[in-house]
């Protein structure tokens, strides 16, 4: 129950067994905590730049790189930030200086704190938040502000385009994005993101894209409205080459250029790996006696092996994603702005809240059945999550106080909706 | 630990606000707005209203504040990035704010808040007021309530002790926003519709 | 661990609060006067949930302060509208042009 | 009769006689709107006016007849009167001798002489010699009075009927209905009533078709630069005032309370003004409508008198309440006598007192039921033209023709008699001497000018005058039935006289002066028959051994043969003032017989005074003559076999038939119908006489010749001076009212003029003089005090103008300082505690 990486454990293991003072143990457990987000963080992106580079080359019938880091060219990443390490750091006189600099960090810390809500495996997550996803989202639109304000502070009318593109085209995006991912949470009926992955175990087809028609109609959605949100091709409007030079990060060189792109591959994992928790059953790999077999286990060892399983699986799901990414974008053409437009608000936006009523509709009318007409157990599920996520004192409340809303209080979860019995 | 966060996100707050005042472009305002919205959402999570803060980060700082760069960049091209107020006015808001500030402050310290707790415990029990820190066993878990109690239902209030009659919740209101909305989002776009074209002067 | 009182809150709604006011009084910029009015909901906002912990407001602070953001965010979509039309028929987005009122 | 039977009729007729009443009111609505309408509907009328307005009042009338004559025959049915034509045959006085003589068991004919109330149904008291009280008797007894019918048979008095049409209002225990009461009078009446009218209508189709145009040129309406008079014409208009003169007439009649009775007694009276004023741009037809009206309010003012102290004393209006349904209230004629309809007077020291039957020990003083009934009889006086208030009859012949006929026969004038034979159980014998001696007095006057008078029309109707002087005479003397009898015959001849001379005036059109007509025999030989019998009829004249006469000669034997029982009766009481009262209908037959046969002469007989009429002179139209022929008929024959005084007889009150005494005020004996058989020959031979040597000595004046009337008028010069101004009544008039009301009038001017007007301008100068000072205060202060609001507020508001700047970083600024200095005041004001 108690998050894993929170900062009361580390600090007061070191505090309690070490005997450290307050604030040392703290600054340590700050330390260490940045230490493996920086790990973690710097991983994905340097593979996703190198993957890109590999698959972009294959796709377009070439090798990529191939020479740094032996046969695979897997050191290329590592090169590229090198040498951007060692560019010069110039900006235009026309910039607005103190928002230039501030702005690649804004969006690097979006995209990244974005990061502490998500579960990378069963209980493995930063901060387990009742409203996790809704936070996530919400950080992650952060990004958006940032790129704006580049495109603004840079003094040069292509960042501005760029940046004004990137504003039209995230604001509008949110909506459908909000809307198909909120499809999984009135399935799980909990926006805590550990719960909705929770909610997928067993076997495959508990899995939320194989829920109903809906739900996997609305994981392509999702995938989609992702990919704008991500500025990925074919949505990359804000940083068309061909038209705006490089849009929002035209002036911008060096680490602070860098920046910008760590931010972006970040960001695609995450999305993925979102993408993978809310439908694709998260780190469960689908195949119900090896997940049970961890979980039931009494070992902490074999737990503890079970987690990382499930990390393991979750980092291949969301790799997959990214490679589909970088597969989409090689392969579409980019779109007009208009056309990005209207894509959102003229297709995906009633196509969301058309899947989004027809989700609700099928919980109401065939509860706890999947798509196959299984019982999906969810009910169980939710109650189970339910009764982890809520502190006993509730529980202790209800039993004495109102011993019949209990009941109303698990259907009231497991159906997301309002029964009437409840009042 | 609680206290530092506070020193964080309050300076953070206060100085944002601060800057937004003084600063005379309005980008810049922006941002600066932004910082003191966002660690506002810091003081919501510190104050274990979770929901609250998320929803401050995605509508204000997400929506509301993209919103007025967009505007800012529709409008206020040029010359008008900067338009400058007179010094004088500037004291004089500023002489008056200083009062305003000065009066709230002092109303804020001069009321006796341990005995107005003291009374609140009497009076309510001690449970609403005795929460311990950030990310404690049960808190910040608002999300369910609220929405609950948006659809009508209180749990915190329906399940608690001697509560024979359920509350009515915040349905009605509720839906007078939704529909307020709606209101909103077709107004809005009827205003700001393109009714001619204006020619703006060269010189600009 | 020493807890903050309700009055630190207080205290930086009153700032949030009071900036907000003298922004909407300073500022000539249509946009800045909306940013103050921002603030100004901002410090309401605060006193909302500081109340919510530490008063028995419970959860109806925090929904006051949920409609406050919402109203916020529809107050800011239909100013910015009049904001854009006004520069529209004025050229300017000073506010101290849009005196036609005046007595 | 059984009481089923007996409401199963009462409410027959009651519908069949409303309705015959209504009917006219339903064509006078209709012909008033319609009539006006018609002619723009009909574009086929060329500019003439359709007789559709006619057709429709003939209808309404004629109908309300056959209903009449319906009603009549189902009450003569179901009443099962047995009429003995011979029980009051001159001839049968001695069979009445023994009748008396044999006490009541005799059921021929015996007891419709004997006195029974109407409303205590039967002559029961005859055989319950215990009695019932009267409050009860009234009512409550219809069931175990039906044997009594049976056995009565020949009972009249069952066959009254009375009840309520429909409650108007009942103010306290004023109580205003529309009522009815039925008897055989009031069904007589009906037929009469509408038989007349209808032969009238008829006439009047004819006689005022000159009417039927858009320009009717009326000659006797000059207009400065000697033209006449045109106008559209009003023949629509006419018939509508008829069917509402008949509406109201038959509204009288059918009327079962007295305050009814006044309404319509009013409606009559308008009607009459309006028909007599029907030319009304003659100056003499407005005049002689406005003499009409105010010398009938003159009357009516009388009868408003007698209301009121009815009303007073006795507390109802109504005549009589035989309706089971309403048990417990009783009428007028109930309160006021017995059974055996004698009045219950009692001497005190007050004076004498009348108790009153059935209404909870009421009693009335004997003096003011004798007011009451001299006022009642004041309306008749009015109404029927009596002595006083004569004057307005002769000039209501402005009116055309036929509302003459209706108005001298059927309607109006009949009103008064008959009133005054309906109320007849209320008048005091003191009242009936009064009637009796107005009678007498207006018979003589009317005859006299009658003599002198040379417009057919106006020697017509000084005759109606004398005639009803003839009926009150009758009525006065307690001949009750003689007096109806000879209205009824008399408004047959009557009506048929007015309308031959409508028929002469026509064909001479619109000569009306007898000295220039003359042979006219010759050129309207029906009309001229038509009007003989009329003449003959009035006059009275019959074939003395065979006693076959025409109509008039029986009523009028029947009215001196009581005016000679009451002469003879009363010899010894009031000596030589009874005289009088049969010696003047007795000369009045033989002048009556005169100028009667002189009107017949000097019209139709000898040569032809003025060529230009008689050239022009013609017969007149079948519709005119018809209705002659239909009211001779009548007039010869209406009163053969005496079928016709049985049925008025059926009627007849309580106490008249036995006669009686009273020595209240006057000692009076009533002749009983006994002694008025007694006298009847004589009487009859008397009056036969009298007429024949008037007819003679007309036919000596004014067709053979033999004398010339102008020298007869030279010699006695002062006399038909006297005559021909009418017993110099007008002038009385003038005299007596006239003058002094001018002078007053004059007098009234000047005080106005003088005084009132002086006092009225120094009023408005002082009012001035007050208004211009304040208008001077208002001026100054008020308005100066507004003007200061005004200009104040608006200085302070200029100086808040400044305020509104427009900026809206100022009004942040004004709200925050405003917010601050209320929680500086709340500070202030409400420290903590």
């Amino acid at each position: 129950m108690m998050p894993l990486l929170a900062a009361e454990t580390i600090s007061d293991y070191l505090t309690d067994e070490w005997g450290w003072t307050h604030v040392a143990a703290l600054a340590s457990a700050a330390m260490v905590h940045v230490a493996l987000l920086g790990a973690f963080f710097g991983l994905p992106a340097f593979a996703g730049i190198w993957a890109e580079r590999k698959v972009s080359g294959r796709i377009q019938d070439r090798l990529g790189p191939t020479r740094t880091g032996g046969r695979f060219g897997w050191l290329q990443s590592l090169a590229d930030g090198i040498k951007l390490l060692q560019k010069e750091d110039l900006w235009p006189n026309a910039a607005d200086s103190m928002l230039f600099r501030v702005a690649p960090y804004i969006v690097v810390i979006a995209s990244f704190t974005a990061f502490l809500f998500l579960p990378f495996s069963d209980n493995w997550v930063a901060m387990s938040l009742d409203v996790g996803l809704f936070l996530a989202l919400a950080i992650l639109s952060l990004e958006v502000l940032g790129i704006i304000l580049a495109g603004y502070s840079s003094g040069s009318k292509w960042s501005l385009f760029g940046g004004m593109r990137e504003a039209a085209q995230m604001v509008s995006y949110e909506v459908p994005l909000g809307i198909t991912a909120v499809i999984p949470v009135l399935i799980a009926g909990s926006m805590n993101l550990n719960e909705i992955g929770r909610m997928q175990s067993g076997w495959f087809w508990n899995w939320f894209i194989f829920r109903d028609p809906f739900t996997m109609l609305a994981f392509f959605v999702f995938f989609t409205v992702t990919l704008a949100s991500n500025k990925r091709a074919p949505f990359d409007l804000a940083e068309a080459e061909s038209e705006l030079v490089g849009g929002f990060h035209t002036e911008y060189s060096g680490f602070r250029w860098s920046l910008f792109f760590l931010a972006e591959y970040a960001s695609m994992y995450f999305v993925s790996a979102l993408g993978v928790i809310l439908f694709l059953g998260g780190w469960w790999t689908g195949i119900a006696p090896i997940d049970d077999f961890f979980r039931t286990n009494d070992s902490w060892v074999v737990n503890y092996l079970g987690n990382v399983l499930g990390f393991a699986v979750l980092l291949i799901k969301s790799s997959k994603l990214v490679f589909l990414q970088i597969w989409i974008r090689w392969t579409l053409p980019r779109l007009r702005i208009d056309q990005v437009m209207t894509t959102c608000l003229k297709y995906l936006v009633p196509i969301s809240c058309f899947l989004f009523l027809g989700a609700t509709a099928h919980s109401v009318m065939l509860p706890g059945k999947s798509f196959f007409f299984i019982d999906s157990g969810l009910g169980n599920r939710a109650a189970e999550a339910a009764v982890i996520a809520e502190p006993a004192q509730s529980e202790s409340e209800v039993s004495v106080a109102h011993p019949k809303d209990a009941d109303s209080r698990l259907a009231l979860t497991a159906n997301s909706t309002v029964s009437e019995e409840e009042h | 630990m609680e206290m530092f966060l506070f020193t964080v996100f309050a300076a953070a707050a206060c100085g944002g606000a601060i800057a937004v005042v003084l600063s005379q472009n309005v980008v810049r305002m922006a941002f600066y707005l932004v910082i003191s919205l966002g660690s506002t959402a810091g003081l919501f999570f510190m104050l274990s209203a979770d929901f609250v803060g998320a929803t401050q980060l995605l509508i204000y700082v997400g929506g509301t504040v993209v919103l007025l760069i967009f505007g800012v960049m529709l409008t206020a091209s040029g010359p008008f990035l900067t338009i400058k107020s007179s010094p004088g006015s500037m004291v004089l808001a500023i002489a008056v704010g200083a009062c305003f500030l000065m009066m709230v402050v002092g109303t804020v310290l001069q009321v006796d808040w341990d005995g107005n707790a003291a009374r609140l415990e009497g009076q309510y029990g001690a449970s609403s007021l005795d929460r311990p820190g950030y990310n404690q066993h049960g808190e910040g878990h608002t999300t369910r309530s609220i929405g609950t109690a948006l659809l009508g239902a209180r749990f915190d209030k329906d399940l608690g002790k001697n509560r024979e009659q359920p509350s009515t919740g915040y349905l009605l209101p509720f839906e007078i926003v939704s529909v307020h909305l709606l209101v909103v989002l077709i107004g809005a776009a009827y205003l700001a519709r393109a009714k001619r074209r204006v020619h703006v002067p060269s010189e600009f | 661990m020493e807890g903050v009182g309700v009055q630190g809150y207080l205290a930086v709604g009153a700032v949030l609060f009071v900036c907000g006011v003298i922004c909407m009084a300073t500022k000539r910029n249509g946009i800045g006067v909306l940013m103050g009015v921002e603030l100004v909901l901002n410090g309401a906002n605060v006193n909302f949930v500081a109340f919510s912990k530490f008063g028995p407001l419970g959860l109806d602070g925090q929904i006051a302060s949920l409609f406050v953001i919402v109203l916020a965010a529809a107050e800011a979509a239909v100013a910015l509208a009049i904001a854009l039309n006004f520069y529209n028929n004025h050229l300017t987005i000073d506010v101290d042009r849009a005196n036609e009122l005046q007595g | 009769m059984t009481p089923e039977t007996y409401i199963q009729t009462g409410t027959t007729l009651k519908w069949l006689l409303g309705l015959a009443w209504l009917l006219p009111l339903v064509g006078f609505c209709i012909e008033i709107y319609g009539g006006h309408w018609g002619r723009r509907l009909d574009p086929a009328s060329n500019g003439k006016k359709v007789k559709l307005a006619a057709y429709m009042a003939v209808f309404c009338i004629g109908t309300g007849f056959l209903l009449s004559l319906s009603a009549f025959v189902i009450w003569k049915g179901a009443t099962d009167v047995q009429l003995v034509a011979a029980a009051h045959d001159a001839e049968h006085g001695d069979a009445h001798d023994s009748d008396h003589a044999g006490g009541h068991d005799d059921h021929e004919g015996h007891h419709a002489d004997e006195g029974h109330d109407h409303e205590h149904a039967g002559g029961h008291d005859h055989d319950d010699a215990d009695g019932h009280s009267h409050e009860g008797e009234a009512r409550g007894q219809s069931p175990d009075e039906s044997e009594h019918h049976e056995e009565h048979g020949n009972d009249p008095y069952a066959a009254a009927f009375s009840g309520t049409f429909y409650e108007l209002a009942h103010f306290g225990k004023l109580r205003i209905a529309i009522d009815y009461y039925i008897d055989g009078l009031t069904l007589l009446m009906f037929c009469m009533v509408t038989l007349i009218a209808t032969c009238i209508h008829v006439f009047a189709i004819g006689y005022m078709s000159d009417e039927l145009t858009e320009d009717y040129e009326d000659h006797f309406v000059h207009l400065p630069g000697g033209k006449h008079f045109h106008r559209p014409g009003r023949f629509y208009r006419f018939f509508a005032f008829l069917s509402l003169f008949s509406f109201s007439m038959l509204g009288l009649v059918l009327a079962g309370n007295i305050f009814q009775v006044f309404v319509f007694w009013e409606l009559v009276g308008v009607c009459s003004y309006l028909l007599i004023g029907f030319y009304v741009e003659r100056h003499s037809a407005s005049t002689a409508a406005n003499k009409a009206f105010i010398m009938n309010r003159v009357g009516d003012f009388g009868f408003l008198i007698g209301l009121m102290i009815l009303w007073t004393y006795f507390g109802t209006f109504q005549f009589a309440n035989t309706d089971p349904a309403s048990a417990g209230e009783v009428g007028l004629f109930q309160m006021v006598r017995d059974a055996d309809g004698h009045l219950d007077v009692a001497e005190t020291e007050e004076g004498s007192i009348v108790s009153l039957h059935g209404g909870e020990g009421r009693t009335i003083p004997y003096w003011l039921l004798i007011a009451a009934g001299i006022g009642i009889f004041g309306g008749c006086i009015g109404k029927s033209a009596q002595f006083p208030l004569q004057p307005w009859l002769p000039d209501a012949m402005e009116g055309p023709t036929p509302v003459s006929a209706l108005v001298h026969s059927a309607t109006m004038v009949a009103a008064g008699v008959y009133l005054t034979g309906r109320f007849y159980p209320m008048f005091t014998p003191e009242v009936l001497l009064t009637i009796a001696y107005i009678g007498c007095i207006t018979l003589f006057i009317g005859a006299t000018i009658a003599i002198v008078a040379t417009d057919i029309k106006r020697v017509l109707a000084y005759s109606t005058i004398s005639q009803l002087g003839y009926m009150m005479l009758a009525l006065g003397v307690g001949g009750w039935v003689a007096g109806l009898y000879h209205l009824i015959t008399h408004a047959f001849f009557k009506s048929l006289m007015f309308l031959c001379s409508g028929s002469v005036i026509h064909g001479c059109h619109h000569e009306q002066e007898m000295t220039k007509m003359g042979g006219l025999y010759k050129k309207m030989p029906i009309t001229a028959i038509a009007m003989l019998i009329g003449v003959v009829a009035i006059s009275g004249l019959a074939i003395p051994i065979l006693n076959v006469g025409l109509s008039g000669f029986y009523s009028k034997d029947a009215i001196v043969a009581s005016a000679l029982a009451f002469m003879s009766g009363n010899r010894d009481t009031i000596s030589f003032f009874a005289i009088p009262l049969f010696v003047m209908p007795l000369v009045t037959a033989g002048i009556t017989a005169f100028y009667m046969f002189r009107l017949w002469f000097m019209t139709f007989a000898g040569p032809p005074k003025d060529h230009h009429v008689y050239d022009h002179a013609h017969e007149s139209p079948s519709v005119m003559t018809l209705p002659l022929i239909v009211l001779s008929v009548f007039a010869i024959g209406c009163a053969w076999f005496g079928i016709l005084e049985n049925w008025i007889l059926t009627a007849e009150p309580a106490h008249v038939a036995v006669g009686g005494t009273s020595a209240h005020h006057v000692a009076l004996s009533m002749p009983s119908h006994h002694a008025i058989h007694g006298v009847h020959h004589t009487a009859g031979i008397a009056a036969l006489f009298a007429a024949v040597v008037g007819a003679a000595l007309s036919a000596v004046f004014y067709w053979k010749g033999l004398v010339d009337p102008n020298l007869v008028k030279r010699s006695f010069a002062g006399v038909h001076h006297f005559l021909v101004e009418k017993w110099q009544f007008d002038n009385l008039y003038d005299a007596m009212f006239v003058r002094p009301v001018h002078i007053v009038a004059r007098w009234c001017t000047a005080f106005d003029k003088n005084v009132l007007d002086a006092f009225l301008h120094w009023l408005s100068r002082l009012t001035l003089a007050t208004s211009s000072w304040d208008r001077k205060f208002d001026e100054t202060f008020v308005d100066g005090l507004v003007n200061l609001v005004g200009s104040s507020t608006y200085k302070v508001g200029r100086s808040l103008q400044t305020v509104q700047t427009g900026s809206l970083r100022l009004y942040v600024m004004f709200i925050a300082l405003g917010v601050m200095a209320l929680f500086g005041l709340l500070f202030m004001f409400f420290p903590s505690a």
